[in-house]
């Protein structure tokens, strides 16, 4: 059995379990295992000090829910793709707009920001007062720069 | 007497041959006048139809009831920058708009048109052979829209006109062993049944009556000659944004879709004379351009109707359908012809 | 839970035909669609658009600029006796970034800050900020 | 150069880029192709051309302002967008609405799934080619956004409810509407679903196309119609009832067909369900007040939340989360969406290996994608 650090109930009556970022593959695969098999959110929380990752999952068939919990200092946790495909795009976008890296995803690029953003949005450290623009390259990939170039 | 007669006739003061250059000279602007008027008409009635199915009121802006809509349009069309793409093979991509109008035009100028009271006879090409030159015409503007397609270096537009060939080559089997099996019956009434004219004079019945297999597998390969619903595929604009026409612009661009909309009132003009009795009519003789164009547009309404209900077919069914049921229901077509021709002489 | 049934499978060419007609026959209807400007339908009474403001009920609570959202609302200095505002601040509205969600409207304390059906403002780009003054005209004057 | 070439193993294949200016992409979808011929052998789906962070927006603004960047994330559906921040954020800060408020939220919600189901079958139609049923649907939707125009003022993004209720009533005019429409609109819905399924080509374009394993659908997390019509009864409304759908009597349509034809079926069953609640809940709407009084319009921007509440509603195009976060000031800490169209989509890389382009477009058709909400 995974060691979980703490069970509360949340305000919307939901369980919550707190693992180590170190059990979290372990307590992942576990509930897998046990129906949890929709993994349905990934939210990445700053707090700061620290980082704290929310997986939300779902067992269908007996309709139960339950929330895991872990924090990171590192901005590192490891990857749930090998588990469920849902994380693939979960864990782009919580890179993308975060800055959440999760350890052994395959293709860890951002998702809605262009690969040369700088900073990543959700910080509650981002500046919000420099401006980006985004232009389009010869591939039709976008770019985005500090300057505005032609099309501004 | 037809048009052409009476031409040569008003210039006949001047010498045989000058005054035979210049009845042609003026039959061929005459053509052009027509098959200009045939495609404002046709876009105007696609345009208002359309709209009325859609629950909607249409063009009524430009002129009395938008009459002027196209005029408009055209204007706008012209004055737009005809915008040629970077990799482009030059000269293919400038003449394939021209070619598709001129196999339109040149497919207009072979088929028979009837009597129309005072002017006498409207056909323009009297030639023994005119059911091949049609069918040899109406093969001209794939042409076209496959140079469009290849030369405008546009994956989409390459993607278009793969498909339209395939397309092509598919139904244009079944199409011409259904006219083979009219040619056959005709052969039983007249001496030339590859002359045009003839051939539509022949039908007492309307060969559709006989040949309603035959009718069924012209019809749907008319509507996949004129490519549109359901078998645009060379074209989809889901699919591939607008197919071979994609880079075109301008005025170029207004040659395409005029080619479309030619050809759907051509190829409903073909069903009807081919197969409906075309410009034969229950009264006056006299009135059989009228006949022919009351016909034709019954038809393009139907045709419309299945454009506006209809979704696209799939590229590789559509094929299947060419070869696996098309070509055998038009071979057993032929063999009902051959029995019909023989047996009772119709 | 219900199973969906997939409907009963036509004969080939007989079905096509059935919804063909089905599009076609819509020819006998009437168009839905109405000509603008010169025919209008009526106006849902619960219709807004544009913003108004009595300059006088205007107490300049400030409390308009900090619910809306877009940030479409701003505080302006206007010289103007009223008892009732005595830091003589009026907002003025960014049309270009309004969405009309009537929240100014709504948390007014005074109902100075309305909302009516006057919806045909179209400005050119630089002009979409109205000034309390522009607020303050009436109904009337605006659609003039 | 040549040599490079043979040694890219995929050398033949095409790469074609679809959108996101391109006409059936719904929006901006950029799908990334790679063509052997026809046939499709790769897609990656390239999103955020519609990115405006919504979620970082409605951190640095008070909690009732949120409410209209929810109306622009499905755009369509905006009425269910708001029924889904307003479970979140009404237990956040510990005001439920009333009864009746309740009531209306019902109905606005299901006349805003029959809305968004109509426009995507309109759109569904076009991407096959057919021109003309978008308009039927999109005639219907209409009255709809009438009955949406005469409730609260504005067509489509209603910013209609508000935390501790609804901005305003419903009167004997507006029930007299929605009666007036329920009575009408099936026969209106059986003709169209009709000029669909009675096509030929339109069966063969769907049937068997699109097949999704209902396990696949799972690790994917799909949700809604497509989690449905994969063979898995799984509806938000029964498995977690929210407002007050435990005491409506409705079904959920279920199809073990798995492929596109069942998606299509699934939601115009969706649809006819819809109509159903809505007769009901007009019936039984109950008198009272359409406000919690503790949530005084003039105070709404003072509602302090503190605490961690996610909430499911079902959206018309799957499960819709809110994940809020508050620290007990005026403004939300963490706002996280989960858009069902987001999982949905992420789908296509599986679906669309080895189909036609056709097939994809028509797979992609029955997604159902609004931009506003993949990429938020």
């Amino acid at each position: 059995m995974v060691e979980v650090l703490e069970e509360t109930t949340g305000k919307d009556g939901r369980k919550v379990l707190k693992v180590a970022k170190e059990n979290l593959l372990a307590l992942l695969s576990d509930l897998k295992d046990n129906g949890f098999t929709h993994l349905s959110l990934i939210t990445g929380i700053d707090r700061k000090s620290k980082l704290e990752v929310v997986y939300h999952l779902h067992n269908l068939t007996k309709n139960e829910y339950v929330v895991v919990k872990t924090e990171t200092l590192d901005e590192r946790v490891p990857s749930a793709t090998g588990l469920f495909k849902s994380a693939d795009w979960d864990e782009r976008e919580q890179y993308d707009l975060m800055g959440i890296v999760f350890e052994g995803h395959p293709n860890l690029k951002r998702l809605f920001l262009p690969d040369s953003w700088v900073g990543h949005p959700l910080r509650k450290n981002y500046d919000l007062s420099k401006v980006q623009y985004i232009n389009m390259d010869e591939n039709g990939d976008d770019y985005a720069t500090f300057d505005p170039g032609d099309g501004w | 007497m037809d048009v052409l007669t009476r031409l040569a006739h008003f210039f006949a003061p001047l010498t045989h041959y000058v005054a035979y250059i210049l009845a042609y000279l003026f039959e061929s602007i005459f053509l052009v006048i027509f098959v200009t008027i045939v495609l404002v008409f046709m876009i105007y009635l696609f345009r208002k139809y359309m709209a009325r199915v859609q629950l909607r009121i249409g063009p009524n802006r430009v002129g009395k009831f938008g009459l002027l809509q196209l005029m408009a349009d055209g204007l706008k069309l012209a004055g737009k920058e005809s915008i040629l793409p970077k990799g482009r093979d030059d000269l293919p991509f400038r003449i394939a708009p021209l070619i598709v109008f001129i196999g339109l035009v040149m497919s207009f100028a072979i088929l028979p048109y009837g009597d129309f009271y005072w002017i006498g006879s409207l056909t323009i090409t009297h030639s023994n052979v005119s059911v091949i030159l049609l069918f040899a015409a109406i093969a001209i503007m794939p042409i076209g829209e496959i140079l469009a397609g290849v030369s405008s270096r546009n994956k989409y537009a390459i993607l278009g006109a793969l498909r339209g060939v395939a397309k092509d080559v598919s139904f244009e089997v079944p199409m011409m062993i259904s006219v083979i099996a009219l040619v056959m019956m005709a052969s039983a009434r007249t001496s030339e049944p590859l002359n045009l004219s003839d051939l539509v004079s022949s039908q007492i019945i309307p060969f559709g009556i006989p040949e309603v297999i035959g009718l069924l597998v012209f019809f749907i390969s008319m509507i996949a000659r004129a490519s549109y619903s359901p078998f645009d595929m060379g074209e989809s604009d889901s699919e591939l944004v607008s197919g071979h026409s994609t880079e075109y612009s301008g005025m170029r661009f207004g040659m395409f879709y005029m080619g479309l909309f030619g050809s759907i009132f051509l190829s409903s003009m073909m069903v009807s004379l081919l197969y409906l009795g075309g410009y034969n009519g229950p009264f006056s003789s006299d009135a059989g351009f009228v006949y022919l164009l009351i016909k034709t547009v019954v038809l393009v309404l139907i045709a419309f109707t299945v454009w506006l209900s209809v979704p696209r077919i799939r590229i590789d069914r559509f094929v299947n359908m060419g070869w696996k049921y098309l070509l055998p229901i038009s071979i057993i077509n032929l063999i009902i012809a051959g029995i019909i021709t023989l047996g009772v002489g119709l | 839970m219900i199973e969906v049934k997939e409907p009963k499978k036509e004969l080939p060419l007989v079905g096509t035909l059935k919804a063909m007609w089905i599009v076609g026959k819509h020819i006998f209807q009437k168009p839905v669609t109405t000509q603008y400007p010169e025919e209008r339908k009526p106006m849902p009474d619960r219709f807004r658009f544009r913003i108004f403001l009595s300059l006088d009920d205007c107490v300049g609570c400030t409390l308009c600029e900090q619910v809306c959202p877009n940030l479409s609302i701003h505080m302006n200095k206007v010289e103007r006796e009223n008892p009732r505002n005595k830091r003589k601040i009026y907002p003025d509205v960014n049309f270009g970034t309004c969405t009309v969600c009537r929240n100014c409207e709504e948390i007014c304390p005074t109902d100075a800050i309305y909302l009516t059906h006057v919806f045909e403002t179209s400005r050119t780009r630089n002009s979409f900020t109205y000034s309390p003054d522009e607020l303050s005209l009436s109904e009337d004057e605006v659609i003039k | 150069m040549i040599q490079e070439e043979q040694k890219n193993e995929h050398r033949e294949w095409t790469e074609l880029n679809m959108g996101p200016q391109h006409p059936s992409t719904h929006g901006v979808l950029r799908l990334k192709v790679k063509l052997d011929g026809e046939t499709v052998k790769e897609v990656e789906p390239i999103i955020g051309y519609l990115h405006r962070n919504a979620e970082k927006i409605c951190e640095l603004d008070y909690y009732c302002d949120s409410l209209i960047y929810f109306d622009r994330m499905d755009y369509v559906a905006a009425m269910n967008m708001e029924v889904g921040y307003l479970e979140a954020a009404e237990k956040l800060l510990n005001i439920p609405p009333p009864e009746r408020a309740q009531w209306i939220r019902v109905i606005m919600a299901e006349l805003g799934r029959i809305a968004a189901h109509l426009v995507w079958a309109g759109a569904f139609g076009l991407d096959l080619g057919m021109l003309s049923p978008f308009f039927y649907c999109f005639v219907q939707r209409e009255k709809i956004l009438r009955i949406f125009t005469e409730i609260c003022g504005s067509r489509q993004e209603t910013n209609y409810m508000s935390i501790g209720g609804v901005y305003q009533d419903i009167n004997e005019n507006i029930i007299y509407m929605i009666e007036e429409f329920t009575k009408e609109f099936p026969d209106k819905l059986e003709e169209i679903f009709n000029a669909f399924v009675k096509n030929d080509i339109f069966m063969s374009r769907n049937k068997g196309i699109g097949i999704l394993e209902p396990d696949v659908a799972i690790q994917y997390a799909v949700t809604g119609p497509m989690l449905r019509a994969s063979g898995i009864e799984y509806d938000v409304r029964k498995a977690e009832p929210y407002l007050v759908y435990d005491k409506l009597n409705f079904d959920i349509p279920v199809s073990y067909k798995k492929d596109n034809l069942a998606r299509f079926l699934v939601r115009f069953e969706e649809m006819r369900q819809s109509v159903r609640i809505v007769k009901q809940a007009i019936k039984k709407i109950p008198d009272g007040p359409y406000f919690n009084p503790k949530a005084k319009k003039s105070l709404m921007i003072r509602l302090r939340g503190e605490g961690e509440v996610y909430a499911r509603t079902e959206s018309p195009k799957g499960e819709f989360g809110v994940y809020l976060v508050g620290d007990g000031g005026v403004k939300p800490y963490r706002v996280r969406v989960r858009s069902p169209s987001l999982r949905n989509l992420s789908v296509i890389r599986h679906l669309g290996k080895d189909v036609l382009i056709a097939d994809l477009i028509a797979i992609s058709g029955t997604i159902d994608l609004v931009f506003g909400e993949v990429d938020r």
